[in-house]
């Protein structure tokens, strides 16, 4: 029933497993790519950075009056 | 059933944040939804959520992951 | 180490993530030139702000052109002045100071906002070039009333906005027969030349002076007034100049030992 | 035969479930507080004078943020240490010791906040007892010297509570020369060693500074310089809170998942920049201070958002370990394996939620580090909203639901009742959500925070979305689904406390790692050198910002004397005032 050949079905035999009945099959770090997660925090960084974006332009610069240097401050510490 | 009772409820939970967020969202857009319309809109998510969820899966027949809790 | 591709991937996204940040802010810096509060306001005692060349009137001030100066002494649980009037299309310097303990000054809805520590004078610029009405709040806890602590900053139209100031001497009573001198003070805060005219009502009669009063300075203009244009008793008058009025009273009086006397003093 | 945690160590159980429950308790006290003031502030329903909403906000604060965070901490820490170093505590009485002592610091602290609410209260050493001046105690506001002395004992106890994991540590160390740092150890010692450099400060600003004022030894405070040591502390303490939760997450999330955590090493990585970044960052609080130049607020931005880089990282690995479960559990798809996921667990469910509001609030927390976006939302409701996702939410939520799996290992004693739990973690959820919804939108129109009735006279607010009305009224049921939520888990609490011995206690282990420690280079574990690098970008941070605030103000100030609002207005102002409100 499960074709791929790293899909080993075991038993953990620690006791703390005892109540995860459904666990199918064990993977290594090697044969595992977190796809999912890949994907999900992708989505994430999309909306950092739309959210970002609508926050600072928007929101912020669209908020006025605001503080301003009297000439043009330049930070460049750091 | 075709997710288990847990994640139906975990699911149902995170439509309250889609549904409060989308219409801070909509309200940018100048789409404006009363708290009635929100409520109906949230209504109307969970019961297609519940239809969805109790609905006999068709094509092929495993009970899904998680079914057996 | 070893770490997986796609995790890779994430660091550099998220380092991407971070200068973009920092990118954006220094844009805000440069581009708009939005600055940040910083020690250029200086420090002050707070027992001293009363004998503070600033603070000790604390208010709008004209510095020249569109710019504007306004000093403002915060304290438990109001804000000192608590209504503050600037014109549109202005530069606006405000120096804000503590006489207690830390406040904020917060315009409401803009991002004119600051810390007010005791012991330091917070500077900042802002322009305002629409005319708007806006509310001032503290939004540091401040004592017990805080949630009472509020202002106001009105931007009103250019041409609405002005820094005169009238003031008038007169005598309460004059002697019939006799003159008087009824004296206003225009004091001009802008930096420029206010050229207006001052007039006077008195009676049924009507005096009026052109004056410029010099920018940053007062001018007094002088109008005389003689008991035999007016009625005796009381008679008011009023001083105008531009939208600013003040008025009083005038009595003539016959003096004692006069003639008319007839067992009364006037229409007492 | 059962090996919970309470059958290996008999001894520090019984000191857990102490700091557990004084934590429970502050957790009760602390929320109810919660409740009354966002009925208050709302408008909702006010019970209570408008003044003493800020002995209530004083008490909310410091209960929760740090009585109640710190007591789960010192339990969860002391856990982590033994179970994962296999070794008891050198000896239980030092134990006691530092977790007496915490308990007096706070009772002292709480009892003077507490008599704020008496109608006059009792003077010790001269000065009324109470303490109206918020967790921040910013100076010239000035609390009773208990308060400053409770805060002090408390903290050093704290201190203590780290010498006994580090010796526990050291005695392992001697048993095992050769072995790597178990992860969980490893992340006890690293926090642990950022707390002692971010204590300091504002140890040293309370010791020097403001307690021999309270207590009329010196005359006057530099209330910049004060408020400048209070945030040199007051951001690590945040992290400080956060790492219990990034230790359960890491250790025991993976586990509840069915799987193994992703990689050991990059969770090194993390605590590492945790350490290193932790504190010279805290003037991101003070952006908009005067007296500040502007060049020490840009590295304090740098700093803070670097440090985002830490959590960025948490969240792939611990998403990943996740779906690592979830595919060992036989999930499948691009995100079909999210179904796969033990949702019916409320440990696994109720951290996972708790992250998913972090990664909200760490966009919330972006904001706030942007250093001149700040001027939008700085003491707005706004902040509050990020807050309640992050200590509120990610750290408190990870609390509770890591309770439900430490009671049992602490107690011997099964779960009261898993459905509720489950139902309780899923109520914080929807609470927090409609509360920090409102509170985020409300800042960015301007509404204040800490203020008992943002109600005013002169004017308005004019949100671009919804009403006023509409804000307060998400603020209050959110506030009454938490509430409700928090009476959920007490019950649970005791309840399970008090049912009867279980054999079915799962073993207390920890989670497996993908990638081992033995993947990461040794140099990680080099506490030393971390620690010396983070000392010298402390000192890069804030010798010029202090210098300069000390050269300005002087140490002690222009003779800034201490006000106690409470006390010290003239009543008939404050008669004047309410004929004014009225």
């Amino acid at each position: 029933m499960v074709s791929r050949p790293y899909y080993l079905l075991i038993r953990m035999s620690s006791g703390t497993e005892q109540r995860e009945p459904d666990h199918v099959r064990t993977l290594g770090h090697e044969e595992y790519d977190p796809i999912g997660t890949a994907i999900l925090i992708g989505i994430y960084f999309l909306i950092l950075v739309l959210l970002w974006i609508f926050m600072y332009f928007v929101e912020f610069l669209g908020n006025g009056p605001t503080v301003v240097g009297m000439a043009l401050t330049v930070v460049g510490l750091a | 059933m075709r997710i288990s009772k847990g994640a139906l409820l975990v699911v149902v939970a995170f439509l309250v944040p889609f549904v409060v967020e989308f219409r801070t969202a909509l309200s940018w857009f100048g789409i404006k939804l009363s708290i009635l319309e929100s409520l109906a809109l949230g209504g109307v998510l969970v019961i297609g959520l519940l239809l969805w969820a109790v609905w006999p899966e068709d094509g092929n027949g495993g009970t899904g992951a998680a079914g057996s809790s | 180490m070893n770490i997986h591709t796609y995790e890779k991937v994430w660091i550099v996204a998220s380092m991407v993530l971070i200068v973009g940040f920092i990118a954006t802010i220094t844009y805000g810096a440069v581009g708009p030139g939005i600055a940040m509060i910083d020690d250029d306001g200086g420090d002050i005692n707070p027992d001293e702000i009363n004998d503070d060349e600033r603070f000790a009137e604390p208010g709008v001030e004209h510095v020249g052109g569109n710019e504007y100066e306004v000093t403002v002494v915060a304290q438990a649980w109001s804000y000192t002045p608590s209504e503050i009037e600037i014109p549109a299309n202005s530069e606006v310097t405000f120096y804000v100071t503590s006489r207690d303990v830390t406040h904020s000054f917060s315009v409401v809805g803009t991002n004119v906002n600051t810390m007010v520590v005791p012991g330091q004078v917070s500077e900042m610029t802002a322009k305002f070039d629409e005319p708007d009405e806006y509310g001032i709040l503290c939004n540091e806890y401040c004592g017990e009333y805080h949630h009472t602590m509020e202002g106001k900053l009105n931007v009103v139209p250019e041409d609405e906005f002005d820094l005169t100031e009238l003031s008038v001497e007169a005598d309460d009573e004059i002697d019939a027969g006799n003159e008087t001198t009824i004296t206003a003070n225009v004091t001009n805060g802008m930096q420029e030349d206010l050229e207006t005219t001052v007039s006077l009502e008195i009676g049924n009669q009507t005096q009026e002076e052109d004056v410029t009063v010099p920018g940053d300075g007062s001018e007094e203009v002088a109008f005389t007034v003689d008991s035999a244009d007016l009625d005796e008793g009381d008679n008011d008058w009023t001083v105008t100049v531009d939208d600013y009025e003040e008025s009083g009273t005038l009595s003539v009086v016959t003096p004692e030992g006069n003639e008319s006397a007839d067992g009364g003093d006037g229409d007492a | 035969m059962r090996n919970a945690y309470l059958d290996q160590f008999p001894d520090e159980a019984r000191v857990i479930k102490a700091a557990f429950w004084s934590s429970f308790i502050a957790l009760a006290i602390g929320g109810v507080l919660g409740l009354v003031q966002a009925l208050h502030r709302t408008d909702v329903f006010r019970f209570i004078q408008s003044p003493d909403y800020y002995t209530v906000l004083t008490a909310h604060g410091v209960l929760l943020v740090i009585v109640f965070t710190i007591f789960f901490l010192v339990g969860t820490f002391t856990w982590a240490v033994t179970t994962s170093l296999d070794r008891g505590v050198v000896d239980t009485r030092f134990t006691w010791a530092w977790y007496i002592m915490m308990v007096i610091g706070a009772a002292l602290a709480g009892i003077t906040i507490f008599s704020g609410f008496l109608e006059s209260a009792p003077s010790i050493l001269g000065s009324e007892l109470n303490a109206d001046v918020l967790f921040t105690f910013y100076a010239p506001l000035e609390a009773h010297p208990f308060f400053y002395i409770g805060l002090v004992v408390f903290v050093v106890g704290s201190w203590l509570a780290g010498v006994d994991w580090f010796r526990t540590w050291l005695a392992w160390r001697r048993e095992n020369p050769d072995e790597r740092i178990p992860l969980p150890t490893f992340m006890v010692l690293t926090t642990t060693l950022f707390w002692y450099i971010c204590t300091l400060g504002v140890s040293l600003s309370i010791l020097v500074f403001l307690l021999p004022w309270s207590l009329g030894i010196t005359e006057s405070v530099n209330p910049l310089l004060t408020r400048t040591m209070f945030w040199y502390f007051g951001h690590a303490v945040v992290y400080f809170w956060l790492m219990p939760a990034y230790l359960m997450w890491y250790t025991m999330l993976p586990k509840f998942s069915g799987g193994k955590l992703f990689s050991d090493p990059l969770a090194r990585v993390v605590f590492v920049l945790f350490l290193l970044l932790s504190t010279p960052l805290g003037i991101h609080h003070q952006y908009l201070d005067p007296g500040i130049a502007e060049g020490y607020k840009f590295i304090a931005m740098t700093n803070t958002m670097f440090l985002l880089l830490p959590s960025l990282l948490t969240a792939f690995t611990v998403v990943a370990s996740m779906e690592h479960g979830a595919r060992q559990r036989g999930g499948e798809g691009y995100l079909g394996w999210l179904k796969a996921l033990p949702w019916r667990d409320p440990i696994f469910t109720g951290m996972a939620l708790a992250g998913l509001m972090f990664a909200a609030a760490g966009f919330s927390g972006m904001i706030n580090a942007g250093m001149n976006i700040n001027y939008l939302v700085h003491n707005t409701w706004w902040v509050v909203g990020h807050f309640h996702l992050t200590v509120g939410t990610a750290v408190a939520l990870t609390f509770m639901a890591a309770s439900y799996w430490f009671i049992p290992q602490l107690t011997g004693k099964e779960l009261w009742n898993r459905s509720v739990a489950l139902g309780q973690v899923v109520l914080w959820f929807i609470g927090m959500t409609f509360m920090t919804n409102a509170m985020h939108r409300s800042g960015l129109f301007g509404l204040p925070r800490r203020t008992a009735e943002p109600q005013y006279q002169g004017f308005d607010f004019e949100p671009a979305v919804g009403t006023v009305g509409e804000i307060n009224m998400q603020v209050a049921l959110g506030a009454v689904i938490l509430t409700l939520s928090l009476a959920l888990f007490l019950l649970n609490m005791v309840m399970t406390s008090i049912g009867s011995n279980s054999e079915s206690i799962p073993d207390n282990t920890y989670a497996d790692t993908l990638s081992g420690a033995e993947d990461s280079p040794r140099i990680l574990d080099n506490l030393k050198l971390w620690t010396a690098i983070a000392v010298v970008l402390v000192i890069i941070a804030y010798t010029l910002p202090l210098a300069s605030i000390i050269d300005a103000g002087g140490l002690f100030g222009p003779d800034i004397e201490g006000f106690r609002l409470s006390t010290w207005v003239d009543p008939a102002v404050i008669e004047s005032l309410s004929e004014v409100i009225r």
